[in-house]
């Protein structure tokens, strides 16, 4: 045991050094370089709230779960970080850093022309649909989870899908309806009066997937589910 | 001429790599790595996109070897096995070693910083001309490697080669 | 000086609390209580209420030491809730309230919950888990609303915690929640049961089905007793709810959380809500069942708030509604 | 059910009414303001009008079925007498 201890201790040694850029709810995030190349690692730590085995499971699980889609996500053409390293014994993944790139929740808030939004949220539907072609369930679908990187020309939206922890590999319309039902929420209720706008991404997914009529009446069952959902006590 | 690159995760650890072309003595380089004259990793050039595929193998290689969870005997067959999109290792020795016929090598040392390394001692064992190692992508073979990795056209639309083929060696052991 | 009387019974409590500025005078209540292995119904619930909602206001008004003409306002649950039940006491609050010659008012019960949890703990601005029978959500207040971040995407914790109960017979009184907290105290063996959190939302049904399947066939072949389903179940699904609320509160870089609602006075999930609080150098709130469970108190406190606002609600308004979301309300009383 | 039927449409409806005298108008007000705001639910083929004639409320009750009829009243009149109850135990009203 004492073994295994030094030797995990590699990776908390050169954390110690990397620069902490966010303190999320189940990792650590951090940015340095890594063979020579800017990464960002993201660090899963051990949650002493929950029972060990429960911690251990779902840590395992969410970084192998998180590591399998972003692969998948890539061979399909969709932008999502490239794995550099994972050490399963800290649940530690190395990342490429997406330099000088934004989140879309800072994008949006910073209140950019609405023109601008519509190409963005089209963009965020098209790339959404493609990643359910491809059976890629993201979990946790946020604009904090999509980055974009500016680009020299506008018409071109460089849109990158992060932080896959939750995510999972279905072909069920269910699945892929609460994701976007995950997204309608997380998006309405951290950008207030944007229900076009989200009217339109939806509009954009629709179009750009040929499974997405499945989809989008179990979205709108999952909402109905929602607002018919008994409510006592 | 040749690449150093320390391991950040390990700092007692460098990487150098070297790269030769017109290498006639291929057959004897193999015997020297096996007996241990040669304490490298002779690697196949045209299955190397960029030095920092060797970089991610080997660190990835070391890392393993300290928690005990090699699946090869030395930590340069594991280097080349990391290299290697799937779990076969013959497999991967076949395609990313090096081999009778090759006529050009890609050899990576890793030693300690302290260690004095005897570069010359290397070259001088091999007749071939030594060329930058970030030459090592005009030897490559693109197709082969893109046809070994399985990278579709489409996935080279949100990244390089390089990026396509990292990507697969890190995350072989899940995916 | 404002005093505001509440009336609650959305669902098998009914409670009637007197608020004058903060201070809680009342807060008397009884429960509806259901044999082993039955969940309360809605007319049979309603019955109940009204057999002892008068009794229910007059200790109110006595142990308050007050009388009708110190009351400014009556505010009753509009919803959410069960019909049946959310309309017997509406009945009695508007005939008081015009017997009395005073202004009514329909209050969100939920609302009800998150004011009277920052009245008792003097949270700021926490974010809220609210984890009842009915509901399951993370609220946090922005721009007058208190908007959902994350909540169940199908059954409450406390629905799943019921209807495990009743799976196994485990009784009803004082809670089925209360008794499977005491259960668990004594499990020891883990069993893994399915864990869903989607973004920053829940679901419930799956690990209901499934100890439902299989909690007689381990039982019955002596895998694991009673009591570790408890442990097992509790252990899991509060994991789930610490997750949601801290991942609301990266979200929204809030440093508090408050625990409200009937599960909210489970002390593991305080306890658990704590250790995670204590790792992010967060704080946390809870009450305790006084005012954690449906109180008559807390109603009369979002009352106290509206009305002091300026918030009354009309007699031909006063209708009351089973589905009313905690981001309907605009919250007037909040910078 | 069938000897409600009729050509008319309107003539089909079951119909039921009550009448409860209170002890002044402003009673009768009070518990008709206080009976009135859930409406029936809409698909339920029932509708109920509440009126205060004097110091009698009056309730009017029409529906396709008797069942839900039935319901429908029964509901109301535990509503009534808990009102009633309220009136007694906590009124009378104040003067106005």
């Amino acid at each position: 045991m004492a073994q295994s201890n030094s030797l995990k201790a590699c990776v908390p040694a050169y954390l110690k050094e990397a620069q902490l850029i966010k303190q999320g709810a189940e990792a650590r995030v951090y940015r340095a370089t890594f063979l020579g190349r800017p990464v960002v690692i993201k660090e899963r730590f051990t949650k002493l709230y929950r029972h060990p085995e429960v911690d251990e499971k779902l840590t395992r699980r969410r970084t192998t779960q998180e590591v399998r889609s972003i692969l998948r996500c890539r061979r399909a053409g969709i932008n999502a970080p490239v794995v550099y390293f994972v050490d399963y014994t800290t649940h530690c993944i190395f990342l490429e850093d997406i330099v000088h790139s934004v989140s879309v929740r800072d994008h949006i808030a910073s209140a950019q022309t609405p023109q601008h939004l519509q190409a963005l949220v089209e963009k965020i539907g098209e790339v959404l649909a493609q990643m359910h072609d491809e059976d890629v369930i993201h979990g946790d679908l946020t604009t904090s989870n999509m980055l974009l990187v500016p680009g020299a020309e506008h018409q071109h939206i460089h849109l990158v899908l992060i932080d896959f922890g939750l995510s999972y590999i279905s072909a069920l319309p269910e699945d892929k309806g609460v994701d976007l039902y995950v997204l309608e929420k997380a998006f309405l209720s951290t950008h207030p009066k944007t229900e076009t706008l989200f009217e339109r991404l939806l509009k954009s997914y629709s179009a750009s997937s040929k499974k997405s009529s499945a989809v989008i009446k179990k979205l709108d069952e999952v909402r109905l589910r929602g607002r018919k959902r008994s409510m006592v006590g | 001429m040749q690449l150093t690159q320390d391991l950040e995760l390990f700092p007692e650890y460098t990487v150098t790599q070297l790269l030769f072309k017109d290498v006639k003595n291929a057959t004897e380089l193999r015997k020297m790595a096996v007996n241990g004259e040669i304490k490298g990793a002779l690697i196949n050039p045209s299955m190397v996109v960029d030095a920092f595929q060797i970089l991610v193998a080997t660190n990835k290689a070391v890392h393993l070897h300290k928690i005990g969870k090699m699946k090869t005997r030395s930590l340069y067959s594991e280097i080349i096995f990391n290299l290697s999109p799937t779990n076969n290792i013959s497999e991967a020795f076949k395609r990313f070693g090096v081999s009778d016929s090759d006529c050009a090598v890609h050899i990576v040392l890793v030693h300690n910083k302290e260690e004095n390394l005897n570069v010359d001692d290397i070259i001088s064992k091999v007749d071939g001309q030594q060329i930058p190692v970030d030459q090592v992508s005009d030897l490559m073979d693109a197709a082969k490697i893109k046809k070994l990795y399985k990278v579709a056209p489409q996935e080279e639309k949100c990244g390089s080669l390089l990026d396509a083929v990292v990507c697969r060696m890190a995350t072989k052991d899940v995916a | 000086m404002t005093v505001v009387i509440g009336f609650e019974g959305s669902a098998n409590k009914i409670g009637v609390g007197i608020i004058r500025d903060g201070e809680v005078l009342s807060n008397p209540r009884r429960t509806y209580i259901t044999p082993p292995g039955q969940g309360f119904l809605p007319g049979e619930t309603a019955k109940h209420h009204r057999s002892v909602i008068l009794t229910v206001l007059q200790e109110a008004l006595d142990e308050a030491g007050l009388k009708s003409a110190d009351i400014d306002c009556v505010a009753y649950t509009k919803g959410p809730g069960m019909g049946a039940p959310l309309v017997t006491v509406a009945v009695v609050a508007r005939t008081v309230a015009q017997l009395w010659g005073k202004p009514l008012l329909g209050v969100n019960h939920c609302i009800g919950h998150i004011e009277m949890g920052r009245l008792i703990t003097n949270a700021q601005n926490p974010t809220v888990l609210y984890v009842s029978g009915g509901n399951t959500q993370v609220i946090a207040y922005s721009e007058r609303r208190y908007r959902i971040f994350g909540e169940t995407i199908d059954i409450a914790v406390g629905n799943c915690l019921d209807r495990f109960a009743r799976v196994i017979k485990i009784s009803n009184d004082p809670s089925p929640g209360y008794n499977i907290e005491q259960m668990a105290k004594k499990g020891t063996k883990f069993i893994e049961l399915p864990y869903t959190v989607k973004g920053m939302d829940v679901s419930f049904s799956g690990i209901l089905s499934y100890i439902e399947d299989a909690a007689h066939k381990m039982l019955s072949t002596s895998q694991c007793t009673p009591e570790d389903l408890c442990f097992s179940l509790q252990e899991t699904l509060f994991a789930m709810l610490v997750e949601i609320t801290e991942r609301a509160m990266a979200h929204c870089g809030s440093q508090e959380v408050l625990i409200v609602g009937g599960v909210g006075c489970n002390l593991r999930l305080q306890e658990m809500m704590g250790v995670m609080c204590k790792e992010r150098g967060a704080r946390i709130f809870a009450t305790d069942e006084s005012f954690c469970i449906d109180n008559g108190a807390m109603i009369a406190q979002a009352g106290w708030e509206m009305f002091r606002s300026g918030h009354i609600t009309e007699l031909s308004d006063s209708w009351i509604t089973q589905r009313y979301r905690t981001d309907e309300v605009e919250v007037t009383w909040r910078d | 059910m069938a000897t409600c039927m009729s050509e008319n449409g309107s003539e089909r409806k079951l119909e039921f009414f009550l009448k409860v005298p209170f002890p002044s108008e402003r009673e009768a007000i009070i518990a008709l303001q206080s009976l009135s705001p859930d409406p029936e639910p809409r698909k339920g083929g029932i509708s109920k009008h509440l009126d205060v004639s004097g110091q009698t409320l009056s309730v009017r009750w029409t529906a396709d079925e008797a069942r839900v009829l039935r319901v429908s009243v029964s509901s109301f009149l535990d509503h009534l007498s808990l009102v009633m109850e309220t009136m007694d135990a906590f009124g009378p009203p104040v003067s106005q």
